[in-house]
């Protein structure tokens, strides 16, 4: 019997003559767990577009259930049984849960008017919802789900395609621990009832727990099928990098100096009093799931949103209000979560992104200069090893690293005492991931304090000198890095 | 062939300025005095609020208040002006530009109004207003002061030209050279990024609006000296001839992008295309359909020109 | 307390009693009229709604001046005629915006039973359905032949002439144009070599005869559909020199353009007298309502304005 | 079912209150505002504004815009009239009149749906150019029309109502089945809510951008045609400045310029809240400089007002979210 349902041969794409993919060659066999990892850009969601119907390929053919197949259209590959769920989120926030479910293809009453049959997609989507162990209305707005059931959702849309091949980008990157869990329970139910899944991660960890087989893709070719037994995570590092990385966080610990940060009983819409300080040469984290508060606390701190009650003392001076001129006056830098709307402008070159933050300090006589401009843009650029072939280049054309580089330079040129990341290499490839570690030791060596929120417990433990566990906007726990442990910084957040 | 094309769509509206310039001049029999009156005279009033009309749009907005804000301002001052009291008359003219601007600026950033409806409805509120004030009155037979300001010249070269060049120059360098400027511009490309980035970006709004006001209020009074005659009902179509100039221009709506330089060739673009018909002595039922094609043309030529930048980058 | 009350209130009633016995028309007296302007921001029709007010005093009427809000907007119009008759008027003097367009709503007065007096522009009553009592007549028809006479009659009957229109589509222009075009047909050396749409506005006047300049540089005539853009024409004819070989002409005969007559600029406007076309249009009125018999037109005098008369209507 | 239909609600309870509180006010301030006949007339020129902000609501669901509309109806009141006054027959005028409204949407939609133009770029070139058509048909003169028919459209009864009553009545209930229960209207809201997403499900935006604009021009052309019934002529000028009115009802009526969410019922709303207040204010006796003032004011209001209780709200809704 021959098991293969999706065979993919000499695919090849390019975009505007830049080659994207090479000559791929793969096959998915019935029921199985198929992942492929590489770096950003090397090239994973493409092909998964291509076969999920987004894009077009340039050559090569797809062969479905041993029958050659054109996908052309998105709606011709879901015809044909290839699911997708997007590494973006792909929900409509004013819609609920049902709509949203069977959006582009809901039941119908009448042939005539295109009359939608909600009541069978209530009644559809509450299955589905059972089915993945959700006790929510379906007909609740998207926007009042958290990160994690908007995830479950993506999935649900997913499921109810039937389809035979399911193509999972990045699943876990907004899931906590506890809901990965829950997400790969219902991957091996869909496997045992002969779903194959496409499944694409980063996080390298979790492969060992689920894949079957694994295809490392490396600038657009394949690197290697490995069977998932024989292959250890340094050595798929190895693949997926093209060199050895060892000991991704490089950190010196050191003496750390005064207390720059410290908030006292600080309390907003999502949080209460919370009570944290950060010294200079130190690394704190904030640890809990999505949707505890981290974000919004860190956001407090910097005067994006309001304080309610308490205070945040800068270098020993208390501050009842906050706002985020005044923060970055006080030279606090926020890395956030979502670089492409709220780190950098995507629109603009690098050079503006870079001094945008350091613009009033450095031209005193507010006329820009733009020959020291340049030269002060070009200087981080380099310092941060930031991959452009001008500074004039428009940040959206960078990789996702690169971008991030770009957000970190802009607070370093303005010299910030205290910085804040947010997810600092979420969606970020390992190599560049690396880089940004050793780009906030350096900084933390040279006196600065930082206050770091990751969902990634391995970072988190491998760079913090103290980490804080969030549970329901309340800090519920201290570990310091002797003591913190995966399994301890769990047990507190959840 | 390739390298053609790439420059048609490069300098395609100097390209067109001067074919127009060509079509007019070829049928008028006094070309010299036509060109003198459209960049002169008409041209300059345009711009100055055309240019108003930019700085909103590049913050990502947009400003339909100009032309009541004219009239009101410059209402308001003419009481003062016919009065002799010409200075006073001017600053009480461009603070009031100044105060209806803040006002725009107030309700779109601090109320959260989308500036669409914010000086849409600000345009009835301060039309009502001038009509009331004014109720029915013109004023009208200023003295030759104040006139001098619109009507006089310079070497041979109108007032007119070196007021609005001053302006231009002056927005040119706050908004190209200073860390303002720059503001604006990052905003308007993306307004959290820039909050969070330190950018007060609220303040840098009602700036901006309140810019664009005094720059509604000064062509009203120039328009006003030129006329010698303030009403209530000056400048009704303002709003709409610039957002046309800003849009020719090529100044894009998503804000972040564009500027006063593109909106110069804009009104020159209008300005001599209105003319051009009119020596051309098509009648006037056509002037608004070909208007429209013409920014439809223009914002596709726009949009192929975009393309062929970015073909070229990659 | 309730006493003197009584009492105020009969004293008040004779007043009023005695009021009455003085006034020209008793039938009219405590009567309610609307007036329906084209316009009421423009100073012109600002001057019709107080001739309205003060003939509505001088008759013991209460008068409502109302106007759309989106000068000549013929559905506003029909709109404030049905409010009008909601408010169960007892008569109703209407200036159309729009001749044709107003008929269905002039249809629904005679249905309501509601006078009307016509006032300004002629209502269009080919169909029979629109019926108005009297038609007080300051037509713009016979505006512009008077001042379209009179710039023939100084450019001694030749040369060519353009005619500076209000916005494309207005009634307005329409019938100013329409009156041109006839007067300056009737002399065959005058050649009409086009028209040009100024919005009424006089920067737009003022920039459209700039490029009317180049375009006719043998140009005799400037026929213009108001005085605000024949002022901007002023101007633009001023800057290049031509004053008095050009001869320029308005309508509505506003203060500043009689001063610009006076000055030698301006040559010739039309005065309208809206003060005295809405206080004759509220005695036609007074006068129906008081059962007189009213003539099918009430001509109001237009006068032309030029610079030998100019003194006398500005005293006015 | 219900929860939506809850949510909906709310979300135009505070306008609805509003319209209640203005028309009472109303009812007891001005004379002859409460009456039949004038109630009956202010429901006419309510439906005519509604069937053209029907069509804006739709554009405006998709995170458009159409600044054509008031062009459209003075171009599909010269028409209808203009081949009436050819001797066409009535029906072969009123359908030239609709097909004007079609032919500047399909344009609308070819422009921004399938060339990718800016939206209010597009529509405002369009404007242009409809009036400007619109001018060249006619001349620069209006056209006046001697069909009964034309006239009974416009003014005539049926049982006592309006025909344009009847008819609103029928083509909203149409408007609003379709765009809340069809999968037409599930398009709509999903290509608001993000376009990408649409795409991604298998959505052919530029169809729908294509359908809405035709659509919305066709409705505009309705609304031109029942304007030129009720004068039973045609005018270059009628439509003049429309657009903003249309364009602030469905603003006020709690549908935002970003598109997704929102709706006609809420348009609804708007159009009886502004067309209250503009007759009210009118028979309250304000001249209009006032009317200027007041009415600006109000928009003003209404939408500061709606975007400070939808924050309130915003914020609400967060804080109950599960953490």
């Amino acid at each position: 019997m021959n098991d293969t349902i999706l065979e993919i041969r000499n695919i090849s794409k390019s975009f505007s003559g830049v080659p994207v993919l090479e000559d791929i060659n793969m096959s998915i066999k019935k029921s199985e767990v198929h992942v492929i990892v590489g770096e950003n850009g090397a090239g994973k969601s493409t092909l998964m577009k291509i076969i999920s119907g987004v894009y077009r390929k340039d050559k090569g053919d797809l062969f479905f259930e041993g029958k050659p197949v054109q996908i052309n259209s998105v709606q011709k590959a879901l015809n044909v049984g290839i699911g997708i769920i997007h590494q973006e989120f792909n929900l409509l926030p004013h819609r609920s849960i049902g709509q949203n479910i069977f959006l582009g293809r809901e039941p119908i009453k009448s042939n005539f008017l295109k009359v939608i049959d909600h009541d069978l997609i209530c009644k559809k989507s509450k299955e589905l919802l059972d089915y993945l162990g959700l006790d929510i209305d379906p007909r609740t707005l998207v926007y009042n789900l958290g990160i994690a059931q908007q995830q479950m959702v993506e999935v649900a849309k997913a499921l109810c395609f039937k389809s035979k091949v399911l193509i999972m980008d990045e699943p876990t990157a907004t899931l906590t621990r506890k809901e990965t869990v829950k997400l790969f329970e219902i991957i091996r139910k869909l496997k045992s009832e002969g779903v194959s899944i496409i499944y694409i991660s980063h996080r390298l960890e979790e492969i060992k727990q689920i894949a079957d087989t694994l295809t490392v893709l490396r600038d657009g070719r394949i690197v290697g099928d490995l069977s998932i037994e024989n292959a250890s995570i340094d050595q798929i590092i190895r693949m997926m990098v093209g060199r050895e990385i060892k000991d991704q966080y490089k950190r010196q610990y050191h003496m750390h100096g005064e207390e720059v940060l410290k908030t006292e009983n600080l309390g907003a819409k999502r949080f209460s009093n919370v009570n944290i300080n950060v010294h200079r040469g130190e690394i704190v984290g904030l640890s809990g799931l999505v949707g505890a508060g981290r974000t919004e606390i860190a956001k407090t701190i910097f005067g994006e949103d309001a304080i309610e009650k308490g205070s945040v003392n800068i270098y020993g001076k208390k501050y009842h209000r906050m706002s985020t001129q005044k923060a970055t006056k006080l030279r606090i830098g926020l890395v956030p979560e979502d670089r492409k709307e709220e780190g950098a402008i995507m629109e603009m070159s690098i050079r503006h992104n870079i001094v945008h933050a350091v613009l009033p300090r450095l031209f005193k006589s507010s006329v820009i200069s733009k020959k020291t401009e340049l030269a002060v843009a070009t200087k981080y650029m380099e310092e941060l090893g930031i991959k452009a072939p001008s500074v004039n280049k428009l940040v959206k054309l960078l990789s996702g690293g690169n971008q991030q580089k770009v957000v970190i330079a802009k607070w370093m040129c303005a010299d910030c005492e205290i910085l804040i990341f947010d997810e600092p290499t979420r969606g970020i490839d390992v190599g560049a991931k690396a880089e940004i570690y050793g780009i906030m030791s350096e900084l933390v060596e040279r006196g600065k304090a930082i206050l770091m929120i990751s969902s990634d417990l391995p970072e988190l433990i491998g760079m913090c000198d103290r980490i804080y566990t969030i549970k329901d906007g309340m800090v519920t726990a201290e570990f310091s890095r002797t003591e913190a442990t995966q399994e301890k910084i769990l047990a507190a957040c959840v | 062939m390739k390298r053609i094309a790439g420059f048609a769509l490069n300098y395609y509206k100097v390209i067109l300025l001067f074919a127009i310039l060509i079509v007019s001049s070829s049928v008028t029999q006094d070309p010299v005095q036509n060109i003198k009156n459209m960049i002169m005279i008409q041209a300059p009033f345009v711009m100055i609020y055309s240019f108003g009309m930019t700085l909103a749009v590049i913050t990502g907005g947009l400003d339909l208040s100009l032309g009541s804000i004219a009239a009101f301002s410059t209402c308001a001052a003419a009481f003062l002006i016919i009065e002799d009291q010409i200075f006073v008359g001017i600053a009480v003219c461009l603070l009031i530009g100044a105060g209806l601007g803040l006002l725009n600026g107030l309700l779109i950033t601090k109320a959260k109004v989308n500036p669409f409806i914010a000086t849409y409805g600000m345009d009835w509120v301060i039309r009502g207003a001038v009509y009331i004030m004014m109720g029915g009155a013109m004023i009208y037979h200023f003295s030759h002061d104040f006139k001098v300001i619109a009507d006089g010249s310079f070497l041979g070269i109108s007032n007119l030209v070196y007021i609005a060049f001053a302006i231009l120059a002056i927005l040119m360098f706050v908004f190209q050279k200073t860390v303002f400027g720059r503001n604006v511009y990052s905003t308007g490309a993306n307004i959290k990024v820039s909050r969070l980035t330190g950018v007060n970006t609220d303040m840098v709004i009602i700036i901006v609006y309140m810019i664009s006001g005094v720059l509604a209020s000064t062509s009203g009074l120039l328009y006003v000296a030129r006329l010698d005659c303030a009403e209530a009902f000056l400048g009704k179509n303002f709003g709409l001839q610039a957002l046309a100039a800003t849009l020719i221009g090529g100044t894009s709506l998503k804000g972040g992008k564009g500027g006063v330089g593109n909106t110069v060739i804009g009104v020159l673009i209008m300005v001599f295309l209105m003319n051009c018909l009119n020596v051309l002595k098509v009648s006037t039922l056509w002037q608004d359909a070909v208007f429209g094609l013409v920014i439809v043309v223009s914002a596709l030529l726009e949009m192929a020109k975009q393309r062929y930048a970015n073909y070229l980058q990659l | 307390m309730k006493k003197t009350f009584t009492v105020f209130l009969v004293v008040l009633f004779s007043i009023s009693v005695l009021g009455v016995s003085a006034a020209p028309y008793p039938g009219a007296v405590g009567k309610k009229a609307t007036l329906i302007l084209k316009d009421l921001t423009n100073p012109v029709w600002i001057q019709a709604a107080e001739g309205a007010k003060a003939a509505a005093k001088d008759f013991g009427m209460q008068i409502e001046v109302v106007a759309p809000i989106v000068s000549n907007n013929n559905d506003e119009q029909i709109q404030l005629v049905q409010q009008a008759i909601a408010k169960r008027k007892d008569i109703l003097i209407l200036t159309p915006a729009d001749s044709k367009g107003i008929v269905p709503a002039v249809t629904e007065l005679n249905k309501a039973k509601i006078p009307v007096i016509n006032l300004n522009t002629k209502i269009n009553n080919e169909s029979g359905r629109a019926n108005s009592e009297t038609f007080v007549v300051a037509d713009n028809i016979m505006c512009a032949t008077l001042c379209a006479t009179e710039l023939a009659r100084l450019a001694n009957g030749s040369g060519e002439a353009i005619i500076l229109q209000g916005p494309s589509g207005g009634q307005v222009t329409i019938d100013l144009t329409k009156g041109a075009e006839d007067t300056f047909a009737k002399y065959p050396n005058i050649k009409l070599v086009d028209k040009k749409e100024a919005k009424f506005d006089r920067a737009t006047g003022y920039k459209v005869t700039q490029d009317m300049l180049i375009t006719y540089p043998n140009l005799k005539i400037i026929f213009s559909c108001n005085d605000e853009m024949a002022l901007g024409a002023v101007k633009a004819v001023e800057e290049v020199g031509k004053l008095g070989k050009i001869f320029i002409g308005g309508i509505d005969g506003n203060k500043d353009a009689m001063a610009s007559i006076k000055e030698g600029k301006l040559n010739a406007t039309v005065f309208k007298n809206f003060w005295l076309q809405a206080y004759t249009a509220v005695e036609a009125a007074a006068k129906y309502l008081d059962g007189q018999k009213l003539p099918a037109l009430i001509p109001v005098d237009l006068g032309i304005v030029i610079k030998s008369n100019v003194d006398k209507y500005l005293a006015m | 079912m219900k929860r939506n239909d809850y949510s909906r609600y709310r979300e135009i309870k505070g306008l609805l209150a509003g319209v209640l509180l203005l028309f009472v006010f109303m009812s007891f301030a001005a004379e002859g505002f409460f009456g039949w006949y004038n109630l009956h007339n202010v429901l006419k020129d309510l439906l005519i504004l509604m069937i053209v902000a029907s069509g804006m609501t739709l554009v405006i669901l998709l995170g458009k815009i159409d600044m054509s509309a008031g062009s459209v109806m003075s171009l599909a009141s010269i028409v209808t009239t203009l081949l009436l006054s050819y001797g066409f027959h009535i029906a072969f005028a009123l359908l030239g009149g609709l097909l004007a409204g079609a032919i500047i949407g399909l344009l609308n939609g070819y422009l921004v749906g399938v060339l990718n133009l800016n939206h209010f770029v597009a529509t405002f070139a369009t404007m242009s150019i409809a009036k400007g058509l619109a001018l060249v048909a006619c001349n620069g003169d209006i056209i006046s029309s001697d069909s009964d028919i034309l006239l009974f459209i416009g003014t005539g009864k049926i049982f006592g109502l309006f025909f344009i009553v009847w008819f609103a009545a029928i083509l909203l209930l149409i408007m609003f089945f379709v765009s809340t229960k069809t999968k037409f209207g599930y398009k709509i809201y999903s290509i608001g809510g993000s376009e990408q997403v649409a795409r991604l499900s298998g959505i052919k935006t530029s169809n729908v951008y294509l359908v809405t604009y035709v659509i919305a021009g066709i409705l505009a052309a309705l609304g031109g045609i029942f304007m030129a019934g009720k004068a039973n002529s045609g005018n270059a000028t009628i439509g003049d400045g429309y657009e903003f009115s249309v364009i602030a009802t469905v603003l006020i009526g709690g549908t935002p310029f970003e598109g997704g969410k929102g709706g006609l019922l809420g348009t609804l709303i708007g159009a009886i809240f502004l067309v209250i207040l503009k007759n009210g204010l009118s028979m309250l006796g304000f001249t209009p400089a006032w009317q200027y003032a007041l009415i600006g004011l109000a928009i003003l209001i209404a939408i500061v007002a709606d975007v400070s209780i939808n924050e309130r709200r915003k914020a609400e809704e967060k804080r109950r979210v599960k953490l």
